[in-house]
């Protein structure tokens, strides 16, 4: 099964009536039993890209292709995205206090998405959700699913979440920003558990603004700047052999952990571009140090194999 | 448990101090003599001094409170000043029925209509009908409800009265439950909806603002992400977010309704409830009557809002782990 | 910059332009009571049982045989088409209906708009005490507020007035008139001092919490100056949100307590005690009571759209 | 060295409704010395930024004291304290609340001036701004107007305009991005160079932490569990719980390591003897009854653990 592309996304846009161009040409694959990384700064879409998979992006002129195992996702009805939703692919989200329903218990809750999409009866869904959360690593299932989401600790509640986004077997589970709420160390066992699920489960599309996080859990990476993919590759070759500037100067500008400590950490001098005055060009032209006259023309992606970049200096 | 008593030793604080503070509006607004009021305009000095005498008015002012107090809460024999010889706790708890079934289904009009046009109006936000809701509720609010009454008994008393429309409109007044249960309900669906009307504008606009941030929560979002449909959404998502602030305000004024809040309805429509027997008291000047209304007013507010208070905990487990603020 | 803020939002709000505008022209007519009066040689206080009017050319008297062989005794005029003297028909004391609505309004939105600074005022002082204050002052006040919330609003203006309006008082050296307008703004701006001290007390609370407050006193402010420089001026964006809504609040109130006989006290007219005049007459003369309900709606309709248009600006201007 | 900042045993419980007490702060010494960089790292819970509040005089210790300069902060009055403000100064985390929106920049700016009187003039404020590396041309703008970063440079001009001695700085990178934190870093440690600032910085972010600062006290529930030298103490932890956070560190070119498990307690029920021993991988059973002292150790280096690692 791995190696077939589950999700494609190609040439993605999104126009927002007051805020402007949000996405503008986001291409990339997600695999079978791959973990792929979308990372980016803040505003550069990777949040929106995962949302309009699921249909949940905000109102606005959406174009491009999204297939999702041959089937196309912008046809799909309000009802077909009922069906599809949670039940072929699933989210979770950065901060799993606010996510789930306050005033609800866990338990209740996952067995409601259960019951949404098959027609197992109360009870097997109950105990559906005890053995998910054991799986998940949860301490005392049972007790777990009979407490409020305020009651649980940041990194069960995660888990919670993920159990619940796991409930109906999905093929796709995309993660947006998981562990940016959560603490250092429970980071690491949040991580840990959806590279496993990577390799097991289901495929998962990581949402992150953190290089180090995909460095340590993804298989591939998209980099995301200004609402365009600007470079894709297996993790390894991307973060060893960056093309693009933005990419390297991106992991540049990160503070090491070991070796000396340089006088100056590395910077990219300016600003994103806001949504409403985009470059015709490159997007990151203007921020970009080995700028050239060509980067007028926004450059395609080019590159050989699965390592790619859009920018000029590519061979 | 401690937070139970806590409450309950806030209740019996706060109960005092509405009981100092109708007392003192009574008896101890400066510049005002209770005696020279029962007396009447222009009586003679002797005639004040014997009212002042004769009521007690000379004696200190906490031992007046307690006395009062004696009277209507353990003795309960506290009478009239104007009808001698009647007590003022009976009558108060022979009045209560009246207002409470005028409020009861006041409630139940006024439930429907904010649910029915609150989710009309945030279901359809921004479009025609949103704003058409908008505005009646906004009107509703605006009219004066003694007016509204006054309107109500032109319309379907006198002028429509005699068309299918309103034809079975009894004349005003109150019919017991238990005489004629329908009797009953004739006799209070039009002052209810009256009083109704008000309320449903101002929970209607309530309840759309709180359903439409509900649904920009997050919280929702992993709902749509779940697959959940529009009607689970919107009934059990938005709408248990939501509700529990209307529910607190929802029970606060359907306490001071209770209360005698709904004076003007009773007074407009000739119903013999606690709103009613107080106005009697205030054109009479019947202190102890106005003292007890009052009082039992403050109670049932008081009361109310335990139990919402308490309801409020069991639907939101968020509240009651510690003051936590924040 | 106030200006052109106000004239931007009214632009773009024209919900708002339309109800301030209402206003406007309501506050106009109240103003040109007199004017009126004397133009159609009317004197809205007297009663006047035995005299006549020129209608459709001819004078007629003002209290007429009943036209409803139901009602027995005799009957005011009824409005009509034209414009002059008793346009609107005449009360039981035969007094011209229109002139008393021009004169009630200046007592109603006196007292409404005077009761609503009071109340404002005597709101913002403890909610901003209550609000930055914390600690033991703050349950004190809230607990004091709570105690007056407890009592129903109309029951507790009622028995306040029922107390003072009508008698002769006197606070130490002040002396009020048993008839003064002072006593019904006083006793109404009082009770609805909790409802609006509620939300300016949690207003407070959250700006005294907000990170700038707290760089203020990291820089050395001290509270005297975090209120005044810091807290203050965007509170004032509040209150004045909150203002229109109160207002009204105070108009229905007074009208309330009018219908009621305990606010404006006869023969001076507000719009409540019109309405509880045309109360007798209700199934005869039904006018006498429409007509200032009607000024009461449109009055409360313009201050409450005018308010939901300053709250939703306030919302707009917070995201942004 | 002289201390300019000094901590003794301070502590600060908080009661909470019900009985429970919260110890966000339990008995914590440290110093910072002039010119030097203490960074305060921990994870969420571990009371660094209560610590930061009453270092700052926001809030008055249970017990303890707090010199500055000599002068204790927990007795002095709240007039000497607004006196001192001008030594002593604090960055915020959330810069965008950090501004009341109704100011402009500029009068942000000449606000610390006015209220410790001194002289200011327009120009001076720009030569501030541009200090920071912001254009002369904010002046009359809004705080609004600018970006994250950009009101990060804003806070830190604030904060230097009375020449401080010393800077608390509460997490002030940890809500920008990547990119814009490594030039907010530079800013700092530039600043802190050309005008002989003293830092504590608060961070939960080890790699910054790492390029900022001279030494790192490692805080776990309320407690300092390691402090040390900086680079030495990243290169070699003692503690296990610094070896968890070392190791936990995401970094291109590093494996996912063996998380700890289990969650940070909560602090309102700490375990008994050592803080740190429910989720501790060395853990003997004299750790869940005696709790370990912090103690010194050999390069400047203080450990509370009864097994250190080196």
């Amino acid at each position: 099964m791995t190696g077939e592309a589950l999700l494609s996304v190609s040439d993605l846009r999104l126009q927002h009536r007051q805020a402007g161009i949000l996405l503008d040409g986001v291409s990339l694959t997600v695999k079978r039993g791959q973990i792929l990384g979308v990372v980016g700064e803040s505003g550069s879409g990777k949040s929106l890209t995962g949302l309009s998979v699921l249909g949940l992006q905000p109102q606005g002129q959406l174009s491009g292709t999204l297939r999702f195992d041959g089937e196309d996702l912008t046809r799909f009805s309000s009802r077909d995205w009922r069906r599809f939703r949670g039940r072929r692919a699933a989210m979770i989200f950065q901060d799993p206090m606010t996510a789930f329903l306050p005033v609800r218990r866990i338990g209740p809750q996952i067995v409601e998405q259960i019951r949404v999409h098959t027609a197992l009866s109360h009870q097997a869904a109950r105990e559906r959700v005890v053995s998910l959360l054991g799986r998940m690593g949860v301490p005392s299932p049972e007790q777990t699913a009979q407490r409020f989401p305020h009651e649980l600790s940041g990194g069960l509640r995660q888990r919670a979440m993920i159990a619940m986004a796991l409930s109906c077997d999905p093929e796709l589970l995309i993660a947006d920003e998981p562990t940016t709420a959560l603490d250092v160390t429970v980071q690491t066992q949040i991580l840990t558990l959806l590279k496993e699920i990577g390799a097991r489960e289901a495929s998962v599309m990581l949402i992150t603004h953190d290089m180090g996080v995909v460095a340590q859990s993804c298989t591939d990476v998209a980099v995301l700047y200004a609402g365009v993919v600007i470079e894709t590759g297996p993790v390894a070759e991307v973060l060893q052999a960056p093309l693009h500037p933005y990419t390297k100067a991106l992991l540049r500008a990160i503070p090491p952990m070991t070796g000396s400590r340089p006088e100056r950490l590395p910077v990219i001098d300016g600003v994103p571009p806001s949504p409403d005055t985009r470059p015709v060009g490159c997007v990151f032209a203007p921020r970009c140090p080995q700028v050239t006259p060509d980067c007028a023309i926004r450059p395609p992606m080019r590159g050989e194999g699965a390592h790619r970049a859009a920018c000029v200096l590519v061979p | 448990m401690k937070g139970v008593a806590s409450r309950l030793g806030q209740m019996v604080l706060v109960l005092f101090g509405i009981s100092v503070l109708v007392f003192a509006v009574f008896f101890a607004t400066p510049g005002s003599d209770p005696s020279v009021r029962i007396a009447g305009r222009g009586a003679s000095p002797e005639v004040i001094e014997r009212v002042r005498h004769a009521y007690g008015f000379d004696r200190p002012l906490p031992m007046r409170y307690l006395t009062m107090m004696d009277h209507l809460f353990i003795s309960r024999n506290l009478t009239s000043y104007v009808n001698h010889g009647q007590n003022v706790v009976s009558e108060v708890f022979a009045a209560a029925p009246v207002t409470l079934s005028l409020v009861l289904w006041a409630a139940l009009f006024w439930v429907a209509g904010a649910l029915v046009f609150g989710l009309i109006g945030a279901a359809f936000q921004g479009e025609w009908i949103d704003r058409l809701v908008s505005l009646l509720a906004l009107i509703g609010l605006s009219i004066p409800v003694f007016w509204l009454g006054e309107m109500v008994n032109l319309v379907s008393e006198s002028r429509f009265h005699d068309s299918w429309l309103f034809s079975w409109v009894p004349p005003l007044g109150y019919v017991p439950f238990m005489t004629s249960p329908l009797g009953w309900a004739k006799a209070l669906i039009l002052p209810a909806m009256t009083l109704a009307v008000a309320f449903i504008g101002l929970y209607s606009r309530v309840l759309r603002t709180d359903l439409l941030t509900a649904m920009q929560d997050d919280a929702l979002r992993t709902a749509r992400a779940k697959g959940v449909g529009p009607w689970r959404l919107w009934f059990c998502h938005a709408l248990r977010l939501s509700g529990l602030s209307a529910l607190s305000l929802f029970g606060l004024d359907f306490a001071q309704l209770l209360g005698g809040g709904a004076l003007l309805i009773e007074v407009v429509f000739a119903l013999p409830g606690v709103g009613h027997l107080t106005y009697q008291g205030l054109s009479t000047l019947d202190l102890p009557l106005i003292m007890a209304t009052v009082l039992y007013a403050a109670f049932f507010v008081v009361i109310a809002n335990a139990l919402i208070d308490g309801l409020y905990r069991l639907l939101d487990p968020r509240m009651g782990r510690g003051s936590h603020d924040g | 910059m106030i200006f052109s803020a106000t004239g931007r939002f009214l632009y773009r709000r024209k919900s708002a332009a339309a109800a301030l505008g209402m206003l406007l022209l309501l506050i106009l007519c109240a103003l040109a009571a007199p004017l009126y009066a004397e133009n159609v040689g009317v004197d809205p206080m007297e009663s006047s049982l035995a005299g006549t009017v020129l209608r459709d050319g001819k004078r007629v008297d003002i209290m007429q045989p009943n036209d409803n062989p139901l009602h027995l005794g005799l009957s005011p005029i009824g409005p009509s088409w034209r414009w002059g003297a008793y346009a609107l028909g005449a009360d039981s004391q035969g007094r011209d209906i229109a002139a008393r609505l021009l004169y009630g309004a200046r007592a109603s939105l006196l007292i409404a708009f005077s009761a609503a600074c009071l109340c404002l005022v005597m709101a913002t002082f403890c909610g901003l005490l209550a609000g930055y204050c914390g600690g033991w002052i703050d349950i004190i006040i809230s607990r004091a507020l709570d105690i007056l919330w407890a009592v129903p609003v109309y029951l507790f203006a009622i028995s306040l007035s029922v107390v003072t309006v009508g008698h002769d008082l006197s606070f130490g050296p002040f002396h009020v008139q048993p008839d003064s307008l002072l006593l019904p703004i006083g006793i109404i701006a009082l009770i609805y001092v909790p409802y609006a001290a509620r939300p300016i007390r949690a207003r407070t609370r959250s700006l005294s919490s907000a990170g700038f407050v707290l760089a203020a006193r990291g820089l050395g402010a001290s509270s005297l100056r975090i209120v005044f420089r810091e807290i203050l001026p965007l509170l004032a964006e509040t209150v004045l949100v909150l203002s229109p809504l109160i207002m009204a609040l105070c108009l229905l109130a007074e009208s309330a307590l009018s219908f009621l006989s305990l606010g404006v006290q006869a023969p001076a007219a507000s719009w409540g005690s019109l309405i509880h005049d045309g109360e007798g007459l209700i199934y005869s003369r039904p006018v006498v009571a429409i007509a200032p309900g009607v000024a009461i709606i449109l009055t409360v309709l313009a201050l409450n759209a005018l308010g939901d248009a300053a709250q939703a600006e306030l919302r707009a201007r917070g995201r942004r | 060295m002289k201390a300019l900042l000094q901590a003794r045993n301070v502590a600060r419980m908080y009661k909470l409704g019900g009985g429970a007490a919260l110890r966000a702060v339990d008995g914590i010494s440290l110093n910072v010395a002039r010119g030097e960089t203490l960074a305060l790292v921990g994870e969420s819970g571990c009371g660094k930024s209560t610590l930061g509040r009453l270092l700052m005089g926001f809030d008055r210790p249970d017990s303890g004291e707090i010199l500055f300069d000599g002068q204790n902060l927990a007795k002095c009055s709240a007039r000497e304290q607004r006196a001192l403000r001008s030594q002593l100064q604090m960055v915020f985390q959330d810069s965008a609340s950090a501004f009341n929106p109704r100011w402009t920049i500029g009068s942000a700016l000449a606000e610390p001036f006015r209220i410790h009187g001194r002289p200011w003039s327009r120009q001076s404020l720009e030569t501030l701004l541009n200090r920071v590396g912001l254009s002369a041309a904010f002046f009359d703008r809004y705080p609004a107007a600018l970006s994250g970063g950009q009101r990060q440079r804003l806070n830190i001009a604030r904060a230097i305009a009375l020449s401080p001695r010393l800077i608390v700085a509460d997490e002030p990178v940890s809500a920008l991005d990547v990119s814009v934190q490594a030039q907010i870093v530079n800013l700092l440690r530039h600043l802190q160079a050309e005008l002989d600032l003293a830092c504590l910085f608060i961070s939960h972010d080890l790699a910054v932490v790492r390029q900022i600062s001279d030494r790192i006290a490692v805080m776990y529930l309320g407690a300092i569990v390691e402090e040390g030298e900086t680079l030495a103490l990243l290169a070699a932890p003692s503690h296990p719980y610094t070896l968890a956070l070392v190791e936990a560190v995401p970094q291109p070119g590093k494996l996912l390591g063996t998380p700890l498990q289990g969650d940070v307690p909560s602090p309102l029920s700490p375990p008994t003897g050592c803080r740190f021993h429910t989720r501790c991988p060395v853990a003997q059973s004299r750790c869940a009854v005696d709790r370990p002292e912090l103690q010194e150790r050999p390069g400047l280096r203080r450990v509370a653990c009864h097994f250190p690692l080196v």
